[in-house]
């Protein structure tokens, strides 16, 4: 993967939290198209750096560039405009809300906010209103048709798995450059998360130019999906490669399972 | 202005700091277990002044003169009934909506507060006027020029700092001390160390009214008059206080109790033939130590999980 | 507390009921409505005005000439100026109210007057004292039976003249009234010239610390503390004069004569002086009569300073509704011309701003838990002193 | 509501039904006098709506509100105009209606602040306040017309309002909560203390009056004399009118979506694309605007302005009304703002008790219907709108 152009690219990153360092000059690159996997103990600053590179924490040290801009200091929503999205750990949906209405609040940048156009202009607000209606669907559709039919119902009533799947939405419906995400698993049965590989696979089929990176504890995930692992231990590149070799690399296991 | 001036208005700031400071710990300590604002927690202060009032007609009722046994029941009446009140409020009204939002609990205490100020008002007898509050503590003062230090003001003052320093040892020496701090850093791990949640939730009511209670007294002791509307201004400047101070912190608490009524006093001093002024002044430097302080002067840890 | 609230209704139901059976023989029915504090620090004055303001009711309904039957409508103005406007709005909006008898509070009577002047609603001042209510506008709706402050200020200031006092500090609510205590009396101190106002001090009418001006006050040392303002800050600041140590003398106003003065200060309200317009109740030509009926009611509380004129505001509205009829405009036409008619507090005579002149002042000073007159108190005979008292 | 969100619009009539109803109730509240009336009134009121929630009619009135919106909502202007029409001679009871219909406003801004951008503001009577004094300063000392008056009235509530911006925009929860209580107590204070402004006492505010029309002098129209309060009810309507159409777009366009998604969770907002700082500004500035324009309104009504009717308490009364209708409800705010104004001065005659009854009247609410009478249902963006 040498002659690729870097899409994100982080050097000495390093983060702070009172005495624990969760980030230590953490240097990393991931080209366009790449699906990479940021596997580690708990603890070993996977989160960390997307909330990092996602502009929630600002980083103590070293420069983040996305897409040939710098975009170290810059807010969060500033990081999506230039093109990255991302899920939760905990999943972070407003459960009141509608199903339309959360995939929705993921398509800010694609939305007009002014207020003339929203209070005024009611006609053309249907306009763009009905458009979202349809893209959102159409989204909604590959992940489980059956939700499709329910777009406004509160999320509040899901089960776990509709509730990623919606969440995974709100982050591919604005069409981003870099999907992040963290945990898809977590809480999810085992053929569940399987299923929703899946899917993200089909969306990513669609739309070539799509790099995730995936923060994830499944193993066979991680083996089933990524082109390219990256290992973080206390916060340092530990190991970096295709699944199969980082799985026999001995400082890998020694992570993990504390043998030499 | 002469020493004695200055001398005199030290101890009035004084004197008002440890009341607001006092009502301040109260509502930092709800706030600490249940991260609720509890805004009845100033007319509980008035109904215990009341209590204690009851409490002195009783006695005298029953004969007995004596100033310091008068006023050692006053306040031991008063501390357990508002204990009590405290629980209560915190079993029937608080618990029940832990799951709203939480402006919810603090409206319905304030609701409550209401109540408690209307019933005051209502079912004591002539409870809309002043009452006289029995001074009880020895009266003589010594006059330093300009400056009288009355021996009960110097008293009430060493009670107050008693009391804060108590409370300061109960919440960092005692094991119920640890369970509340536990409570107050994290629910859950509380719950898994097998402290009983609601229990000490409910003594941390018991505690913090009891302290309005004595508030309520010392207001009591230091004008010599109660009315039903007292509770409502303490409420509300000791909440500012917590809050300016940072909520959760007693230090913290304290800290902004003091600093209002130092704020209040150097109002009028600035502002001497205006010191009407002296809230105006006093509430604009809260917000400006809010623009400042976002979480209160003494920061609240929050510890966001993303 | 809902249980209080359903007993309530029903004892209000009783009332009712009972009203019907006295109304049996068909006599028009005519409201008539009264406003008073009746809530709030100075609520014992407004009681008092009411229930004397009910005993004319009460008892003119049980005079068989009488051609109405009287229904008394009572509103709580909470001595606050915007709810005196809100409740004077209530009252003078309903037709069904002919006339009033309105305001112990001053602050509260002097913003309504534009409501009754708008509604063009009869009122009769029966307590407030600021002189600017009848003074101010000259609206016909507009008349006071009690005197004004004036007259009072220049008799307290003669008073402490002559007790040899020569300096005054002054403290006033900042409401017209006190505001008005604070000009009219510090006018007639000049007048006179003996003594000098050494600082005036303006507090909130709600204000529970006042540790900030006495201080001051007491860098400034005066002889007098002059009061001009009601009852429940009065009772705060002079129980905080003495906290602070302060000797001088408190000179208050007719805003503190109430028992609730005395009750809430206890042993410190000795030696405390006040004055106020009109002769004590007793000694009003129909005091005694007053008094026995008032007392024949068992009311729960007593008709304080001025419940007799809010008896004498009441049986005047009355007199005039028997006159000329329920009619707003022909009310106001006949109480635009009274002249010397007789009543329990004696002759009344409206001026051409409605305002009765009341020249009796009688001054006050506190001597064992009681407001007793000066002239027979053992302050003026010398045998006790106030401190300082020359 | 709509649990299975059916393709077929919800039937019309049960909304009328409910809405004729309620008009005959409040006009039944308002006319009677006696408080055995009232109370047994009150108490069948109650018992009524119990039922009717129990037999789970509201269903389908709410269903049918949400989707034939705009043809209820003209026939709820219908229904204030009759019940005006009923009270045409009657002072006092024109003052209530047109004092709902303000109140109203106000809470509607309060509910862009706190119903959905989730910005606390303890200090709406004060702001309301500053719209009054506006208006008493302006139409005592300046010509303006007196509905630029109500305009400058709103801004400067806004203005003012902005002041507070920093602080608010940097504090969240409880210490937002104490930003706007300090401005709540420093307003009144400062009104109280400065004599330009009529200190404690107040001042009068001039009637409104426009083109020579003075609102100030009963109006007879053929045969029929009418209050003079009905001018102001006619501009009083069209205010809600004009602000509920405002809140019901905001509410249901993309900027509404974005008030809610950064009430509900900043950090996740945010890392879609949200500028908290600006939607926070639109919202606090916004509401901050009607409040002051009902407040100048209400000044001009009143005719008087004084410190007092602008306590802290006063605005815990606003929120109170916001918690009673169900946050984020327009409906639910005015059905809650007629209890809340009705309700205490028809008790009025068990005077010194009424306090402790509304008190304990929205303890209960609290802690049986703490979502409020009327919960806000979930967006849909136009009122029968099917996919």
């Amino acid at each position: 993967m040498a002659a690729v152009t870097p899409l994100l690219e982080a050097r000495g990153l390093s983060k702070r939290f009172g005495g624990v360092v969760a980030l230590d000059s953490l240097d990393l690159v991931v080209a366009s198209n790449e699906i990479i996997g940021l596997i580690g103990p708990n603890g070993s600053g996977k989160t960390t750096f997307f909330n990092v590179v996602t502009g929630i924490y600002g980083a103590d040290a070293g420069r983040v560039t996305f897409d040939g801009a710098d975009i170290t200091k810059a807010p969060s929503c500033a990081v999506y405009q230039a093109g990255i999205s991302r899920t939760f750990q905990r999943s972070r949906l407003s459960l009141p809300l509608s199903i339309f209405d959360n995939i929705m609040i993921g398509n800010y940048k694609h939305l007009n906010q002014g207020l003339w156009f929203n209070l005024v202009r009611r006609a053309s607000f249907k306009r763009e209103f009905e458009e979202s209606y349809r893209s959102a669907r159409a989204l909604v559709e590959v992940f489980e048709p059956v939700l499709a039919d329910r777009m406004f119902e509160p999320v509040v009533g899901l089960p776990m798995i509709d509730r990623r799947r919606i969440e995974i939405c709100r982050a591919l419906i604005s069409a981003p450059k870099l999907l992040l995400l963290d945990e898809p698993s977590a809480g999810m049965t085992h053929d569940e998360t399987k299923e929703l590989m899946s899917d993200i696979l089909l969306v990513r089929e669609r739309n070539k130019n799509l790099t995730i990176i995936i923060v994830e504890h499944e193993m066979g995930v991680i083996e089933r999906i990524t082109d390219r692992c990256i290992v973080l231990n206390f916060g340092r590149k530990i190991a970096e490669g295709p699944y199969r070799r980082i799985a026999s690399d001995a400082q890998v296991q020694e992570a993990y399972l504390g043998v030499a | 202005m002469d020493v004695g001036l200055v001398a005199q208005y030290v101890m009035n700031g004084l004197m008002l700091g440890m009341m607001y400071a006092l009502v301040a710990v109260g509502f930092t300590l709800f706030f600490g277990v249940l991260d609720i604002i509890k805004f009845s927690h100033g007319d509980v202060l008035t109904v215990g002044a009341f209590t204690a009032l009851v409490t002195f007609a009783g006695l005298n009722a029953l004969g007995l003169k004596s100033q310091w046994v008068d006023l050692g029941t006053m306040l031991v009446v008063a501390t357990l009934a508002m204990a009590l009140l405290g629980m209560a409020i915190a079993r029937y009204l608080v618990m029940p909506l832990r799951s709203a939002p939480a402006l919810n609990t603090l409206l319905i205490t304030l609701m409550l507060g209401t109540v408690l100020r209307e019933s005051v008002r209502l079912f004591y007898p002539q409870g809309a006027n002043p009452k006289p509050f029995p001074a009880l503590l020895p009266r003589s003062s010594i006059d330093l020029g300009s400056f009288n230090l009355r021996l009960d003001n110097a008293l009430m003052l060493a009670a107050g700092v008693l009391v804060i320093v108590g409370l300061q040892f109960l919440l960092n020496r005692t094991k119920l001390g640890l369970a509340i701090r536990a409570v107050a850093q994290d629910e859950e791990t509380a719950r898994t160390m097998g402290i009983n949640f609601s229990a000490v939730v409910l003594i941390t009511f018991a505690i913090g009214s009891g302290l309005a209670a004595f508030a309520g007294v010392m207001n009591g002791l230091y004008y010599n008059e109660i009315n039903f509307g007292i509770g409502l201004y303490l409420g509300v400047i000791g909440f500012s206080a917590a809050i300016i101070g940072g909520l959760g912190s007693i230090y913290g608490a304290i800290l902004g109790g003091f600093l209002f009524a130092g704020l209040q006093t150097i109002g009028t001093v600035l502002l001497p033939f205006a010191s009407a002024y002296k809230d105006v002044f006093a509430f604009a430097v809260v917000i400006a130590i809010m623009a400042w302080r976002p979480t209160g002067l003494i920061r609240e840890k929050i510890s966001e999980r993303v | 507390m809902t249980k209080i609230g359903k007993i309530g209704t029903m004892g209000l139901t009783a009332a009712i009921l009972a009203f019907a059976a006295v109304a049996a023989d068909a006599k028009d029915k005519v409201k008539v409505g009264f406003i008073g504090p009746l809530t709030g620090g100075v609520s014992v004055n407004g009681i008092g005005g009411r229930n004397s303001a009910d005993l004319a009711v009460k008892l003119r309904n049980a005079d068989p000439k009488s051609k109405y039957e009287y229904e008394l409508v009572v509103l709580d103005d909470e001595c606050k100026p915007n709810v005196a406007v809100q409740v004077a709005t209530k009252m003078a909006a309903d037709n069904e109210i002919i006339a009033g008898a309105t305001h112990y509070c001053s602050a509260a009577a002097i913003a309504t007057v534009d409501v009754y002047h708008k509604f063009g609603f009869p009122v009769i001042v029966w307590g407030a004292v600021l002189p600017d209510i009848t003074y101010r506008n000259k609206y016909e709706e507009v008349h006071r039976v009690n005197g004004t402050m004036i007259n009072q200020n220049d008799a307290n200031a003669e008073l402490i003249s002559k007790l040899g006092y020569k300096t005054v500090a002054v403290i006033h609510d900042t409401t017209d009234y006190g505001k008005g205590h604070n000009e009219y009396f510090s006018k007639a101190l000049a007048a006179i010239g003996k003594a000098k106002i050494v600082g005036t001090f303006g507090v909130t009418a709600d204000q529970q610390d006042f540790a900030a001006e006495l201080t001051q006050i007491k860098s400034l040392n005066p002889e007098v503390i002059y009061f001009g303002g009601l009852t429940p800050i009065g009772v705060r600041i002079r129980s905080q004069m003495d906290k602070l140590g302060i000797k001088a003398a408190f000179d208050g106003t007719s805003g503190i004569v109430s028992d609730a003065y005395i009750q809430g200060l206890g042993p410190l309200a000795e030696g405390t002086l006040a004055f106020r317009e009109g002769a004590p109740t007793e000694k009003l030509p129909g005091g005694k009569f007053f008094i026995e009926n008032y007392n024949a009611q068992k009311y729960d509380s007593p008709p304080e300073a001025y419940g007799a004129f809010a008896y004498a505001a009441m049986d005047m509205i009355l007199d005039t509704i028997e006159k000329v009829g329920p009619d707003r405009k022909k009310v106001i036409a006949a109480l635009g011309d009274v002249k010397n008619v007789d009543s329990i507090v004696g002759k009344i005579t409206f001026d051409d701003h409605g305002q009765n002149t009341v020249p009796l002042i009688t001054k006050y000073v506190v001597q064992d838990g009681k407001f007793v007159e000066w002239d027979e108190s053992e302050y003026a005979t010398g045998k006790r002193k106030l401190p300082g008292q020359k | 509501m709509a649990r299975k969100a059916d393709k077929a619009r919800a039937a019309f009539w049960p909304g009328l039904i409910a809405l004729a109803a309620a008009t005959g109730y409040l006009i039944a509240l308002l006319a009677v006098e006696k408080q055995t009336f009232i109370i047994s009134l009150l108490f069948g009121g109650i018992a009524v709506v119990v039922v009717a929630a129990w037999l789970g009619l509201f269903d389908d009135v709410s269903r049918a509100f949400s989707d034939h919106e705009d043809v209820l909502g003209g026939c709820v202007i219908l229904a204030a105009l009759a019940v005006a029409a009923f009270f045409h001679e009657n002072h006092f009871a024109l003052l209530l209606i047109i004092t709902i219909l303000l109140y109203s406003v106000a809470t509607l801004g309060l509910n862009v602040q706190f119903g959905y951008a989730g910005v606390l503001n303890f200090a709406g009577a004060s702001f309301f306040g500053i719209g009054a004094y506006t208006s008493a300063v302006l139409n005592s000392h300046t010509a303006l017309p007196h509905l630029l008056v109500l305009l400058i009235g709103g801004l400067l509530a806004a203005l003012i309002g902005s002041l507070l911006l920093l602080p608010v925009l940097r504090t969240r929860g409880h210490y937002a909560a104490v930003v706007t209580i300090a401005f709540a107590l420093l307003f009144k204070t400062f009104i109280e203390v400065n004599d330009v402004l009529g200190g404690p006492q107040g001042m009068q505010v001039k009637g409104m009056n426009i083109l020579g029309w003075s609102f100030n002098d009963n109006v007879k129209i053929g045969g029929i004399s009418f209050s003079f309060y009905m001018n102001y009810f006619v501009v009083s309507l069209l205010l809600l009118i004009a602000a509920f159409i405002l809140v019901r777009r905001l509410e249901r366009s993309w900027i509404g979506l974005n008030l809610d998604a950064l009430r509900l969770d900043e950090t996740a907002a945010s890392c879609f694309g949200l500028n908290l700082a600006r939607w926070k500004i639109t919202a606090f500035l916004i509401g901050n605007f009607l409040i002051g324009l009902a407040g100048a309104m209400f000044g001009m009504v009143g005719g008087f302005v004084g410190p007092n009717n602008y306590t802290f308490a006063d605005s815990l009364i606003l929120v109170s009304i916001l918690l009673l209708g169900g946050i984020g409800n327009p409906w639910g705010l005015i059905i809650a703002t007629i209890i809340v104004v009705v309700l205490p001065e028809k008790l009025q005659t068990i005077q010194e008790y009424r306090f402790l009854l509304y008190a304990l009247m929205v303890i209960a609410v609290l802690l049986f219907r703490p979502q409020g009478l009327v919960p806000r249902p979930v967006r849909h963006y136009f009122p029968g709108w099917r996919p």
